[in-house]
């Protein structure tokens, strides 16, 4: 029987390693997973990538894990406000910082997953961020060469799941989720409600279990009011 | 000087674009201002707003008993949605921005130059973390690129520029500019202006703009 | 008010001209648009390039529309096994036929609706189908450099449609018409069934109006047994 | 001389491969003989197919009576869904495969080379109308391409060769081939035999190899 469920938080994040990439899904706290961050933030991993559309503002475990010095660079659309233990570390230096257009990020993401190695996007062209990049010009257009941004980890938040790590989500908690989901060797999953195998209409499953590892279920709380 | 002018206030600002968008347009609005446009459609015109966290079909902030808190727009304040929503994952809904899919995008922005240059998203001050978010995607994607925004900074200089002199958010974009001074099409001849704010000649709003601007035809 | 249903096929088949790209959305005849083809059979546009997965193997409609000879182009993953109208001119030299492998067709419409000019893919690597195509190297792995497929119109089948355009599929229906919805300047859908705004529940609509021009409501019958 | 051999039969050779395929594994089956190996997986072995028009979980064969039409495969068979099952798009679909997320891809081919070369799509004779399907998206994008079909051609020629005489479906893909005479893995140092028809010995299968064969150490 394929059972994709493990017991606890700890079980969900066993084998996370020194310098891995993990991709954090959500857009600000609004389905990002607090309760696989906050058990990071207790993990012995060392030298994190995070990537991560915001820097942690409004969240209750981000910040946190930032202040373990534990993260050596966000890769990060919009890293503003920027809570305080980023912004420390920031300032002295002691986290990188790549900053990628929240649709290049997306897409980078996605190709990933796709199996593109690089494609070609007219954001940024022109701009400090395409500083160094391939440009190359289709039908009279700038475009700038981007590629995929591959992960150990991806570290999501679901609404119901079943047992194959079938997903939905709720409202604008999908964000990055379904895309990050795709796009890592082990794809974590904490969901709010378990269905039963068949339950989740074939027709509304936002991300088939092919792409997921392990799942587990927590009575986490419904975002703040923002 | 500029305290002699009767500036339209911001919401009047908000208005005048908000006269300009037809039914039926698909709209992404940025932070601060242009956020104030959708008061102004008229009921009875569907106009379908776009939130480039996955929505399409965004409503007004709910009433605070009536909040669900798992929906929020791309400035993070709780939103509802209207009859004919739809939710997406965020390569999808940069896909349609990217793709050229929304009519009409309305952003804020600190410059704007003749050849439709906007700078939008850094003041290239060395003390601020870099923050770009969505919006080099917004300005190279949308269909339309408008920029509502005051015509001169506090201190007095103008945002309509020949060249923008902070870092660039995408080259050659913005198709129109609405001021609290007048509303100026960005052309192949530079600024043309459209609508000019009452009490105001051409000679004053020239006065107070540091690119050059020519008269509609 | 926001309305895109039209009254008939003629009125939402208007306006295609001469020389048209037309996506046609289906997998065999599941999901494709038997109504809208048969319309295009009586329209007067020419010289038509036609984007399907199939050569009409099957299908009531598609063969009758090469039998016009106003098809200049297919370009298609699998026309075999090939129905007589297309197979006749095929071999008289009549109708130009590009062979594009299934998954870079679906990803070059995609790359069309997504802004994306070009991106690389493993798939046709050293094979006859990437001869004259530029290829590039990605840590030590060969890809093929492919371009976005854009359309001037796309031939849509729903299960379900709301006035403002969002719609639903049914089961294995879905296939490439999601993905040609979106890369099309006009996209035309007929619809089973027409559903009230708001009816459709927003998690689980799988095109968004935004990406729909047109839409008619016709009593289809089901796929036949296969 | 092949008739001297007592081949396993088609069905034989499907169960052989459903042996080796572990629960919870994700598998994309080809058309002809590999669309009969999921008669062979145990009842209490979760196995999820994935059909490249958009399906994981797929089920057998519905009776003609409880068909739904809009249930088709790649081989455009009616199909039902499993309890567990997902649809979704073309571009979905294949991202899932290109992107290296099936675990086993079970194809048939015309010849496969000791590099692990497949020919499947082409036999390169000029009155055949091309075409490829998905042949080329499976073979360069499965975690693992597995090949089952005939070792020999009907006229007796190898199908186990040190180089492609076919058009290219993929290049250095294959990992393992299941033929009615052995089972071969494709190995840095070439085709290694993993397993023998019975009665057969290495020298027999080898002089019905065109490629060098190793024995497994």
């Amino acid at each position: 029987m394929i059972d994709k469920r493990v017991r606890n938080i700890e079980a969900a994040l066993e084998g996370i390693t020194d310098g891995a990439v993990i991709l954090l899904g959500g857009f600000g706290v609004v389905g990002q997973p607090q309760e696989l961050l906050g058990g990071l933030i207790h993990h012995d991993a060392r030298d994190l990538t995070i990537v991560s559309n915001n820097a942690g503002f409004g969240s209750p475990s981000l910040p946190p894990l930032f202040a373990t010095g534990r993260v050596a660079k966000l890769i990060c659309s919009f890293p503003r406000p920027a809570p305080p233990p980023f912004e420390e570390l920031y300032r002295s230096g002691k986290i990188a910082l790549e900053i990628v257009p929240q649709g290049t990020l997306a897409e980078r993401v996605r190709a990933a997953a796709c199996g593109i190695p690089a494609f070609y996007t007219p954001t940024a062209a022109g701009t400090d961020l395409a500083r160094g990049k391939e440009t190359r010009e289709f039908k009279g257009r700038t475009y700038v060469m981007e590629h995929a941004l591959h992960a150990d980890v991806a570290l999501i938040q679901a609404w119901r799941a079943d047992r194959w790590g079938n997903l939905t989500y709720r409202g604008t908690g999908r964000n990055f989720n379904p895309v990050m989901a795709m796009a890592a060797d082990l794809t974590i999953v904490q969901t709010r409600h378990i269905a039963e195998l068949g339950e989740l209409d074939p027709e509304t499953i936002v991300t088939p279990g092919i792409f997921v590892d392990r799942i587990v279920q927590i009575d986490s709380s419904d975002p703040p009011p923002a | 000087m500029i305290n002699e002018i009767k500036s339209p206030s911001r919401t009047d600002m908000a208005a005048r674009v908000a006269r300009d968008i037809p039914e039926g347009w698909y709209v992404n609005l940025g932070l601060g201002l242009p956020t104030l446009i959708p008061d102004y459609i008229p009921k009875d015109r569907e106009v379908v707003f776009h939130s480039e966290n996955g929505v399409l079909g965004m409503g007004p902030v709910p009433p605070k008993d009536q909040t669900d808190t798992w929906l929020i727009n791309a400035t993070k304040q709780n939103i509802t949605l209207l009859k004919g929503a739809a939710l997406f994952h965020h390569a999808d809904s940069f896909g349609m921005i990217r793709g050229g899919h929304i009519d009409l995008c309305v952003l804020g922005a600190y410059e704007v130059a003749q050849n439709g240059d906007i700078a939008n998203w850094s003041t290239a001050q060395n003390d601020a973390i870099p923050a770009v978010g969505g919006a080099m995607d917004l300005c190279s994607g949308a269909k339309r690129l408008w920029v509502l925004m005051e015509h001169m900074t506090k201190d007095g200089r103008s945002r309509i520029v020949e060249r923008c002199t902070y870092p660039l958010t995408a080259a050659s974009v913005v198709k129109r500019v609405y001021t609290n001074l007048a509303v100026l099409d960005v052309t192949p001849r530079g600024f043309e202006v459209i609508d000019i704010a009452p009490n105001l000649t051409f000679e004053d709003l020239q006065s107070r703009t540091s690119a050059r601007l020519s008269r509609s035809e």
